[in-house]
C-alpha cells in the first residue's frame, strides 16, 4: 500500500531543513528561512510548521514536542520558507539561536489553511491580526493580490519596538497598526482601528484573522454573523496530526464535538466553533 | 519493513520469525504497536505510512457515554516528556463498535486490534469490556485501571491491590478475548498489583501507565494544565518503566506489554530485556509521526549488533533469569 | 550575585531582602542550595566559586561508619536524567566532624549547613543526628529516610508512615538543630508519610529523594548500575516533584524545601510557586559547576518578568492557597 | 573572594568551543578541532575534556551528563585543541555530527594528566594504547619529544580499518601495532608485541599506557613493579570533578579508601590502585 487509506499519497515525515538565513526583524521576533532539499509545492497560507527545537540542558532540556509556526512566506520554487517567531520560551530560544547552515527538524506543512475562494475576484478582504498572529496573514495576502483581491491589514502590536513587516504588507495593500502604548499607529487594539476613516471606507467580502483570544473573539462578533470570516486558531498541541486530542475547540454546531485545531484547523469559519 | 519496501498488498504481513511474538490472545508481527490514547484510532497516522506494518495497535480508550474529555490546556511540556490530561475524550462505546473499529478492519483487515476499555464504575468497565471484545478485529482488551473509582471515594482501582481484582476479575468473566490489565506506576509497590491481578485471572499486564506530575504558569501562578495535575510520559519516564517491567516479570507469569518512554529500537529491546513480551510505543508518535515504522526498521540490526537470534530467545533467555518469586 | 561581583570577604553575605527566606533554623541569603551527594562537602566546587553566595549546603549523607559505598558503574544516563547508586559512600561521623564541617567553617564562616544524615538502624540515625548536630556551622537537619530499614526487613522507613514517624521522633528528641526530613517519591501516597512526619515533630521536609529506576546494557545483557537498579535525578523527574511539593505543601503547615529536577531559575521559581519555601539543587551541578550561581543571578530578573516583588511574598500569596486539609 | 580555597584561580565553567574541523580518520572515529575563544595554556597529556552533547529526541532526547574526551592535541598557540573519538552512543554520534561553525559545551580540561618527570631528558618512553585511550598518547609523545625522550609506542586495534594516528606517531618514535584479526600489524593485542624484536631491545625507562581494562592489568602486572609505570583509567562520570563519588577506583595503599578518577585521576600510577 503506497498510498493511504484516504487515497492522497503518503505524507511526508520530519525533514531537517537547512537554515540559511536568521533575522532579527523587531525585539525579540526572528524571521527564519528554512530552506527544503528540493523543490516543492508551495504551502496553502495558513498552514504551519512544527519544529523540533535543539534545547541545551542548562535551559532546561529536551524538547519531545513540536513547536507549531506559521508560514509566513515562501520562495517562488517553493523550496524556501519564512516563518517569523517571537522568542517566548527555551524552544523559539533554541530555534532562534541554530547556527546557520545547520538542520531544523520540521513536520509538515500541517493543517488546513485559509479558504482564498471566500473572496471573490476583485473583492475586498480584510486581514485582522495581532503579534505573532501577523506572520500567517503576509503569505496570506500575497495570494489573495495574485488572485486580484485587494486586501487590508489591522495589526495590532504591543508597542513601536514590536511592529514587523509594515513595510512589506503596505506593498500589498493598505496598512492600520496599533499599539497597546500608542508608540506606533493608533493606541488600542485593532478595534480600535474600526473607527479609522480608512477602515471606514473598506467594507470587506470577507475577514481573515489570526491573534489572540480577545482579539479573535472581537473579530468572530463584529464580523462573523455579517460576512465570510475566518479565524486561525492556537492551543497547545502534542502530536500536530489530530491524534491526541490536545488542541480541541468546541464545535459551535454540536455540543457533543469539539475540533482538532491541528487537524480540522487551524482555520475555521467564526461560525463554526465556541471561543 | 517499512511502508515504502512493502507496496504489496497481498501479502501485507509477512511474518518474519525473528521478530514474531506470540502472546494470549495476539499474534504478532513484530513487538511494536503504538500505545493507547498516543494513535487515537489509527485514521490521522494511515495518512503517514501503512499501518500494516506494526504489530497491533492499542487504540483510544473507549467508555460507555461519549466523553467530551477535560477543558484546554490539556498538555505540557517537561523535560523529555509531556503531562497530558485529555480527560478520555472519545466518542463512546457505540460509536467504536460502529465505525472506528470496522474502520481498521476495512483497511488494515490482519491487524489484530487491543482495546482499552475505562470507565468510572465497574459496570462500565464489564460493559465496555463485554462489548468491544466481540468485535471481529479486537484481539485483545487493554484494561486501563488509572481511572479514578467513585465507589471507593475517588481512589484510583489501580493503586489498592483488592480493588484492582475485584475489576479484573469481573472483566475476565464477561470478555470473549484475553484480557491484559494496564499498571499505574503510582505506586509504593507494583509487584503487589500486579499479583493481585493475575491472580485474579488476568491474562497479560501493560504497564506503565502515566505518572502524575505538574508544570506551572509563571506568570499566571497556576498549573498549566486545566485539570491541575497530568500525566508524565515520554523518554523521561524510560528507566522508571524498566524498573517496574523487571520488578513485576519477576514477580508474575503473565506476559507484560512494555511501555514508557520507548523512543528507539535500543529502548524497546532495553524494554523487552527488562522483561517485557512486547513493546508500546506513546509519546514518540508525536516527536516522529514515523516512530514505529523507525522502531521496527531498527530492530533486525540492532539484534544483529548485540546477537540477538530473534525475540524469542531473547524472551526465553530473560525468562530463565526472571524467576517468579514462590 | 556572582562570586566575581561580591570580591570584598567583609561582608560576604550581604542581604537581598527579596530572595531572603527565613525558615526553621536557617536563615538563607537566598532560597538556593545545592542537594546532598551532589556537592560532596563543597571542596571541590570551591574551586569554581565562592560558596558562600549559596543559601545554604546540603552536605553529603554521613553514616555512624566510614562507608565504600557500592561497585561501579555507579550512574547511568537517561534521557534528561541520570541513575545513580553510589551507595552513601562517606567517611564517616567522626572524619565529617573532625574534617568536613571545620573546613566549611573555616572558609565560608556564614553559610549556614544542613547535615545530611542516614543509617541502617534508627540507633545509628539518632547517634548520627546527636553528634553532627552539635558541629556549631550545621544549622539543620536532613534526614534521609530512603534507607533500607534492617529491622523492618529491609523496607524503607520512608515507605511507611508508622516507620517514619517512629525514626522522626526519635531523632527530634536528640537533635541540637531543627530536623528536616527528606521524603522517598516512590510511594502511592506522599501526602500520608508528610503528615505522619510532621505528626511526629519535624521542623520541616526535603523532597523529593530519587525514584528508583534501571537501565540495561544491551551487551552484557544486565543493568548497568552494578547495584542493579539505581535513583532517578534530574530534569526528567522535575514534573513529579512540582506535583509532590504540591500535594504535601496543601497536606501539612511545616516548610518545604523542594529538590528535583531544578536546573534553571524558571524552574526554581516555578518550585516555590508549587509550595516550597526553598529549592536545592542536584544534578544540574553535573551539567554545569555553575548551576547554582547561574540560578541565584536569574531569580531577581526572572522575578522582574513574571511580577513577584519577593520570595516571601511568593511564599504569602502560595500558601494562602495551599490550605492543609483539616 | 576571587581565589579559591585552594589558593589556585578559580576554574573556569562550561565553555563554547567552535568545531572549526571534523575529519572521520578511521571506521566510526572521528578527530575533531576545538577552537577557545582566546589563547590559553596548553593543556597537560592525559587531561580531558567533558563534552555536553545535544542529542535529538529521535536519537534517545537530552544528556545532562557531560563526555570525558580525552585532550589528543593541542596548536601551538594552545586555541585549538583535537579530541579523537569513538561513536559509541547517541552522545558522540551527536557531537561528530555537529555542524562545522557550530559550538561545542566544554568543561575542562580537567583531571591530573601525565607526570612528564617520570622519564629523565634522554631517557625512553614506552607508551601502551588501545583504541581510543590511543588518542591521549599522541600528545604526551609529542610532549615527552620536545623534552628529548625517546618514545616507543605499542598500540593495538580491533582490525585495519580501526587503526588511526600511525603515521602522526611514527614521526615521533617506533611504532608496534596489534590487530585483534591480525589485519595490520601482528595478530593479537599489545602483550605480543613485546616479543617483537623492536620491543625486546627498546629498555624503557617509563611506561605510560590508556586503555581498556585487561590492556591496563597487563601493562601493570608487565611493567608496573620494575619501572614508573602511569596508567589513565576509564570509568562512567557524573560530575567529572571529584563531586559525586560515581567513578571511584580502589586505593591500593588503603582498603578504607577510593581514588575518584575524574579529580585524583585519571592517570595513576599503576601501584596506586587495584585493578
Ligand atoms: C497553529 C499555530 C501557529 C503558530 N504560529 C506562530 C508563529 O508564526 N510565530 C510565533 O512566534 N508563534 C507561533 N505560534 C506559537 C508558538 O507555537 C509558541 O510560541 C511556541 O510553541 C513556544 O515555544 P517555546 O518553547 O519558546 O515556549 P515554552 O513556553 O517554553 O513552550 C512550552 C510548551 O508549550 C507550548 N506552547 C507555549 N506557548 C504556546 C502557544 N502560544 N501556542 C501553542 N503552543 C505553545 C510549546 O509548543 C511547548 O510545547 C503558533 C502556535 C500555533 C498553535
Ligand atoms: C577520562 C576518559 C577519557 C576518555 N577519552 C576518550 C577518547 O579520547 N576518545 C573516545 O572515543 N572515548 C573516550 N572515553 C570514552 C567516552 O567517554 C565514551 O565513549 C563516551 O562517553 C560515550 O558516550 P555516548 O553517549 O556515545 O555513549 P552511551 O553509551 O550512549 O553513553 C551513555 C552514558 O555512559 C557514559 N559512558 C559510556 N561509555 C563510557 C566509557 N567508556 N567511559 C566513560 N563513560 C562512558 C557516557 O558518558 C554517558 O553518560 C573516555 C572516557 C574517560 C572516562
Ligand atoms: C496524550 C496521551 C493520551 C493517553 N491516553 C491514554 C488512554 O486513553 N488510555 C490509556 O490506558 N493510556 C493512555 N495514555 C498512556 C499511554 O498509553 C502510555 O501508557 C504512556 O504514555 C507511557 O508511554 P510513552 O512514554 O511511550 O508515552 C495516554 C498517554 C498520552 C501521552
Ligand atoms: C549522585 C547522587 C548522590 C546522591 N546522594 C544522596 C545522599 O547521600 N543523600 C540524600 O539524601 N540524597 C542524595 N541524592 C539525592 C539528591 O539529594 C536529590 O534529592 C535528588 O537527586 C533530586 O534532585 P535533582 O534532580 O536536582 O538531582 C543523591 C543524588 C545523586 C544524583
Ligand atoms: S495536537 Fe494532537 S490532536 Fe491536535
Ligand atoms: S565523576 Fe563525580 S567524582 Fe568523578
Amino acid at each position: 500500500m503506497t498510498v493511504p487509506t484516504s487515497g492522497r499519497p503518503l505524507r511526508p515525515g520530519p525533514q531537517q531543513l537547512e537554515l540559511v538565513a536568521s533575522t532579527e526583524i523587531a525585539r525579540g521576533v526572528f524571521s527564519l528561512v528554512l530552506r527544503r532539499s528540493e523543490p516543492e509545492q508551495a504551502p496553502a497560507p495558513g498552514t504551519f510548521l512544527d519544529l523540533l527545537p535543539q534545547i541545551p540542558a542548562v535551559a532546561g532540556g529536551a524538547a519531545v514536542l513540536r513547536r507549531p509556526i506559521s508560514i509566513a512566506d515562501c520562495s517562488a520554487d517553493g523550496r524556501d520558507l519564512t516563518v517569523i517567531l517571537r522568542v517566548v520560551g527555551a524552544g523559539t530560544a533554541a530555534l532562534v539561536g541554530q547556527t546557520i547552515g545547520s538542520p531544523v527538524d520540521a513536520l509538515g506543512p500541517l493543517g488546513h489553511g485559509f479558504d482564498l475562494d471566500a473572496v471573490e475576484v476583485g473583492g475586498r478582504a480584510l486581514l485582522v491580526g495581532g503579534g505573532v498572529g501577523v506572520p500567517p496573514l503576509y503569505l496570506l495576502a500575497r495570494r489573495l493580490v495574485d488572485r486580484g483581491v485587494s486586501v487590508q491589514m489591522r495589526l495590532g502590536f504591543r508597542d513601536a519596538s514590536d511592529v514587523f513587516y509594515a513595510e512589506e504588507f503596505a506593498r500589498l495593500g493598505e496598512v492600520l497598526i496599533s499599539t497597546d502604548d500608542g508608540s506606533a499607529g493608533v493606541g488600542g487594539t485593532v478595534a480600535d482601528l474600526a473607527s479609522q476613516p480608512g477602515a471606514r471606507a473598506f467594507v470587506p467580502d470577507g475577514v481573515f484573522a489570526c491573534g489572540p483570544l480577545p482579539m479573535l473573539r472581537y473579530v468572530q462578533a463584529a464580523f462573523g454573523a455579517q460576512v465570510r470570516t475566518q479565524l486561525s486558531l492556537e492551543e497547545r498541541m502534542a502530536c500536530g496530526v489530530g491524534a491526541c486530542y490536545a488542541c480541541v475547540v468546541p464545535d459551535a454546531g454540536d455540543p457533543d464535538h469539539q475540533h482538532r485545531i491541528c487537524w480540522d484547523g487551524p482555520v475555521f469559519d467564526a461560525q463554526e466553533v465556541v471561543l | 519493513m517499512s511502508a515504502a519496501e512493502n507496496p504489496s498488498s497481498e501479502n501485507p504481513r509477512p511474518t518474519n520469525p525473528r521478530l514474531a511474538v506470540s502472546l494470549p490472545g495476539l499474534e504478532l508481527a513484530n513487538p511494536i504497536m503504538p500505545a493507547s490514547g498516543c494513535f487515537g484510532f489509527g485514521a490521522e497516522y494511515a495518512e503517514y505510512y501503512d499501518l500494516s506494518v506494526l504489530g497491533s495497535i492499542m487504540i483510544k480508550a473507549a467508555t460507555l457515554e461519549p466523553r467530551r474529555g477535560n477543558p484546554v490546556v490539556r498538555v505540557a511540556e517537561t523535560p523529555s516528556g509531556m503531562l497530558n490530561a485529555i480527560g478520555l475524550q472519545n466518542p463512546g462505546l457505540d460509536a467504536v463498535m460502529a465505525q472506528k473499529l470496522p474502520w481498521l478492519a476495512e483497511h488494515f483487515p490482519d491487524l489484530p486490534i487491543i482495546a482499552n476499555v475505562a470507565g468510572t464504575l465497574t459496570e462500565d468497565y464489564v460493559e465496555v469490556s463485554r462489548v468491544i471484545s466481540t468485535a471481529p478485529n479486537v484481539a485483545a482488551l487493554e484494561i486501563n485501571i488509572s481511572c479514578p473509582n467513585v465507589k471507593h471515594g475517588g481512589i484510583t482501582f489501580g493503586t489498592r491491590p483488592e480493588v484492582a481484582a475485584d475489576l479484573t476479575s469481573a472483566i475476565v468473566a464477561v470478555s470473549q478475548v484475553p484480557v491484559y490489565v494496564k499498571l499505574s506506576p503510582n505506586v509504593t509497590d507494583i509487584a503487589e498489583i500486579a499479583r493481585a491481578v493475575a491472580g485474579a485471572g488476568a491474562d497479560g499486564l501493560t504497564l506503565i501507565n502515566t505518572l502524575t506530575g505538574m508544570r506551572l504558569d509563571l506568570r499566571r501562578r497556576r498549573p498549566i494544565i486545566a485539570n491541575g495535575t497530568g500525566g508524565l510520559s515520554g523518554p523521561a519516564v524510560l528507566p522508571i518503566a524498566l524498573r517496574m517491567v523487571d520488578a513485576v516479570t519477576r514477580a508474575v507469569d503473565i506476559p507484560v506489554i512494555g511501555m514508557g518512554g520507548v523512543s528507539t529500537a535500543r529502548d524497546a529491546i532495553e524494554m523487552m530485556m527488562a522483561g517485557a513480551s512486547a513493546v508500546a510505543v506513546g509519546t514518540a508518535n508525536f516527536t516522529d509521526p514515523l516512530a514505529c515504522p523507525r522502531i521496527i526498521d531498527g530492530l533486525e540490526p540492532l539484534m544483529d549488533q548485540v546477537g540477538i537470534p530473534s525475540l524469542e530467545q531473547l524472551r526465553a533467555e530473560v525468562r530463565s533469569d526472571h524467576r517468579p518469586a514462590a
